[in-house]
């Protein structure tokens, strides 16, 4: 898939915005929102957090996850760990690049924030590669991968499942037909000529 | 890989030439061996055939007119270099489909190792992109998967970076107008 | 060696993915050549074969040829048939003549046997509550934003949107448009979408 | 202003449209991730499509400029765009497919437990004549005596089922058995709830078709 159809999927996510006009409910097909009250807290979905911040109706509220402290010991957690550890959410690198990107002014501290949080994807993007390369070598057909958000798993696509697909047909044919001599190929070995 | 009937990929690694011997005389085959100048293909001949052909007589077909000897990559002196380090192995040279043409001639072990090793080298490869130049050339399917990995990576740092999903021109037009503007410069 | 054109057609049609060429009738011409003199020399030494065992050989070795040329002209033909569905999604029903004209006129009426049966289905789409609002060939990206900017890449004329209002695209003309009246343009690339 | 309702499915319960909505979106994705084609879901994709022409009739009448207008044509143009990418890749599937696909297709209907649409169907077997009359037009009438002749069954191509997908257990699901690579034993293991792997498709295609587990 390409990131932007994880990010739309991300975009369905429910997030915190201050409104600064006052408008009755608003019933959508993914739900009823509102009603906007100048001023109070509301919950939104991403994309209509998105779409009324850049119409400068909103400001945006930080998720309680994107703060200094929480995300320095998520960084500590994730650098201790050798597993992936649960993130704050299934989309936090969706939902970092849209407040972050739309809403910088809106969240203190943007831009260390902005570094750890990439701190943290690096992190974990050097670990999915290692945790790949033990997958291969230990065989290569399944592997348990716990707390890898949608973002991080996409990464590695198509190349671990192709490969993976490629390692199990190579094996399925050796497993076949192992041949008695490994000089010769399995059609060549009863050489016995017979008259046409 | 995909062994399907209308596959171009199957029909490439079939069209891979295998060293074969023949059992019996070919009456008006001669032209197979650029080196002989007899009409007929003679018993004992010894050449490359493509597989495909190859394939449909060797001596384990109903009839059996060529034996067909191992392409020398999948030959002992091979697998031991492979067997110790896979990745200096040139496939470009040596075997441009050497996965998949072992599949059909050389169904011994040692394909899932060497596609192991390799497969590490191709990884570490994708994620900077100026090493892929400088590791040992790949077979075509390894030239694909890394084109594969570097074109996800590309989308990801490409999303990464911007905040909107731009909307472009499609591939085939866009490839097509090039073209034509490649044409008409060379006029 | 046989097979040998057949594989030159199939190289071509390999090395460029992302374009089609034209129709290569010449070379199809030779390939079908060295069919039907296969075929006729296996005819006149099927017959003398009864006797003889090792012409037998030889007329199998020519089928296997045979049946080879025959599976790489249909794999060329497929993976034409492949690029050309992909014209129908990218340049719509009407193809530019330059684009036409690589075509075959075999080739062509696929073209339009495939748009047709496109063409068919997407109407069928809604059409138990006469909605006909859904084109498969737009609506290909997420939606980020209602209206964009975009830059006339040639001259096209006027266009309608859909509140009545006509503009004139005007090559080097901006405007600021509804994105969902405006992907097909950019995917064709009369517009460009400005960042 | 209450631009939505709730629609029947069927006579005894009513599902919401936010709900049906949800669902589309775990088909959209299951579809765009396995390799075959999974059964169709046609009665949520119509629902929907009913949902977006209510809607647009309701829109148009508001002022255009109306900042309800707006967010309501964005929520649609999100839905269109998941609607057309799904219905898509059914499409592309069944193309590319299409040989095994009505074969297989003409047994499911026999016992009621279709997975195509009817005018996918009609679709399929459109394209599989085009295909067939196009290959012998251009090519095999051409050939010499016998050589013209062609079983199309012989062209099939069939998706990959041994290939790995990701996936995630929406439930603990036990007993899925993984078939080794190597001669070995074959190995049996547990989804937890909300547990991701990756393993081949084929020995779950089942938990897929009836939604215990969501591919990603």
């Amino acid at each position: 898939m390409d990131p932007y159809e994880i990010e739309f999927i991300g975009e369905n996510r429910v997030v915190s915005i201050i409104p600064n006009f006052t408008y009755e409910k608003i019933y959508l097909i993914c739900g009823e929102f509102g009603p906007f009250r100048a001023g109070l807290p509301m919950n939104v979905p991403l994309w209509l957090a998105v779409m009324l911040k850049q119409k400068q109706k909103c400001r945006m509220v930080p998720p309680d996850w994107m703060d200094i402290e929480v995300l320095e010991n998520i960084k500590e957690e994730e650098k201790r760990s050798r597993f992936f550890t649960k993130m704050p959410n299934e989309h936090y690198m969706v939902e970092a690049k849209l407040i972050l990107g739309n809403a910088p002014e809106d969240v203190p501290r943007a831009s260390e924030i902005k570094t750890i949080i990439k701190d943290i994807w690096d992190i974990r993007m050097s670990k999915l590669r290692t945790s790949i390369d033990t997958l291969m070598k230990s065989g290569g057909n399944y592997g348990r991968l716990d707390h890898l958000t949608m973002m991080e798993i996409n990464s590695v696509k198509p190349l671990l499942p192709e490969a993976m697909d490629e390692l199990y047909r190579i094996e399925k044919m050796t497993q076949k037909t192992m041949p008695t001599s490994l000089n010769t190929s399995t059609f060549s070995q009863s050489g016995s000529s017979q008259n046409l | 890989m995909n062994n399907s009937y209308l596959s171009i990929l199957d029909i490439l690694v079939t069209n891979e030439r295998v060293p074969c011997r023949f059992l019996h005389d070919l009456p008006k085959m001669g032209f197979m061996d650029p080196s002989a100048a007899e009409d007929d293909l003679k018993a004992g001949a010894t050449l490359d055939v493509p597989l495909w052909l190859a394939e449909n007589f060797n001596s384990s077909c109903r009839i059996p007119l060529l034996t067909v000897d191992l392409p020398k990559i999948y030959k002992d002196a091979y697998r031991e270099i492979l067997n110790a380090d896979a990745c200096t192995v040139d496939m470009q040279k040596l075997g441009q489909h050497f996965y998949e043409l072992g599949c059909y001639v050389a169904k011994h072990d040692i394909k899932g190792e060497t596609f192991r090793q390799r497969f590490r080298m191709l990884m570490s490869a994708s994620v900077s992109s100026d090493s892929i130049g400088s590791i040992q050339p790949l077979s075509a399917s390894e030239r694909k998967r890394a084109a594969a990995a570097a074109a996800t990576e590309r989308a990801l740092s490409g999303w990464l970076q911007r905040g909107d999903c731009p909307l472009t021109t499609a591939n085939m037009v866009a490839n097509h107008r090039k073209r034509k503007r490649a044409e008409m410069e060379m006029l | 060696m046989f097979c040998e054109k057949v594989i030159e057609l199939l190289k071509e049609a390999e090395r460029n993915p992302e374009t089609i060429d034209q129709y290569n009738d010449e070379k199809i011409r030779q390939v079908l050549e060295e069919m039907h003199s296969l075929y006729k020399m296996n005819l006149n030494d099927a017959n003398a074969s009864s006797d003889n065992r090792s012409l037998c050989a030889t007329v199998q070795v020519r089928h296997t040829a045979l049946e080879r040329n025959k599976r790489c002209l249909l794999a060329y033909l497929y993976s034409r048939m492949n690029k050309i569905k992909t014209l129908r999604w990218e340049f719509g029903s009407v193809l530019p003549p330059d684009v036409r004209e690589l075509l075959s006129d075999d080739e062509y009426q696929w073209f339009s046997k495939y748009s047709t049966n496109l063409a068919s289905y997407m109407r069928s789409l809604g059409s138990d509550i006469g909605y006909s609002g859904i084109d498969l060939t737009e609506n290909l990206k997420p939606p980020k934003s209602l209206y964009i900017e975009v830059l006339c890449m040639a001259d096209h004329g006027k266009l309608e949107l859909e509140d009545g209002d006509i503009i004139t695209l005007k090559k080097n003309s901006r405007h600021f448009l509804p994105t969902s009246e405006c992907q097909t343009l950019i995917r064709q690339g009369i517009l460009k979408q400005i960042l | 202003m209450d631009l939505t309702d709730d629609i029947e499915l069927s006579e005894d319960e009513e599902i919401s449209v936010e709900t049906v909505l949800k669902s589309v979106q775990c088909a959209w994705q299951n579809e765009r991730l396995a390799p075959e084609i999974l059964p169709h879901r046609n009665d949520m994709i119509e629902c929907m499509l009913g949902q977006i022409q209510h809607m647009e009739r309701n829109i148009n009448k508001l002022p255009k400029t109306d900042l309800r207008a707006c967010i309501h044509k964005m929520e649609l143009s999100r839905i269109k765009f998941m609607i057309c990418n799904y219905l898509k890749t059914r499409l592309h599937k069944i193309e590319k497919y299409c040989i095994p696909i009505i074969i297989a297709e003409r047994q499911r209907i026999e016992s009621g437990a279709n997975y195509l649409t009817p005018a996918e169907f009609k679709y399929a077997q459109e394209y599989s004549l085009n295909m067939e009359s196009h290959l012998k037009s251009a090519v095999l009438a051409k050939l010499p005596g016998t050589m013209e002749t062609l079983e199309m069954s012989k062209l099939a191509v069939y998706p990959n089922l041994q290939s790995h997908v990701f996936l995630k257990a929406n439930t603990a699901v036990k007993g899925v058995v993984l078939e080794e690579g190597l001669g070995d034993q074959d190995v049996e293991i547990e989804l937890e709830n909300g547990s991701q792997h990756i393993l081949q498709y084929k020995p779950i295609a089942e938990l897929v078709k009836n939604g215990k587990v969501l591919l990603v």
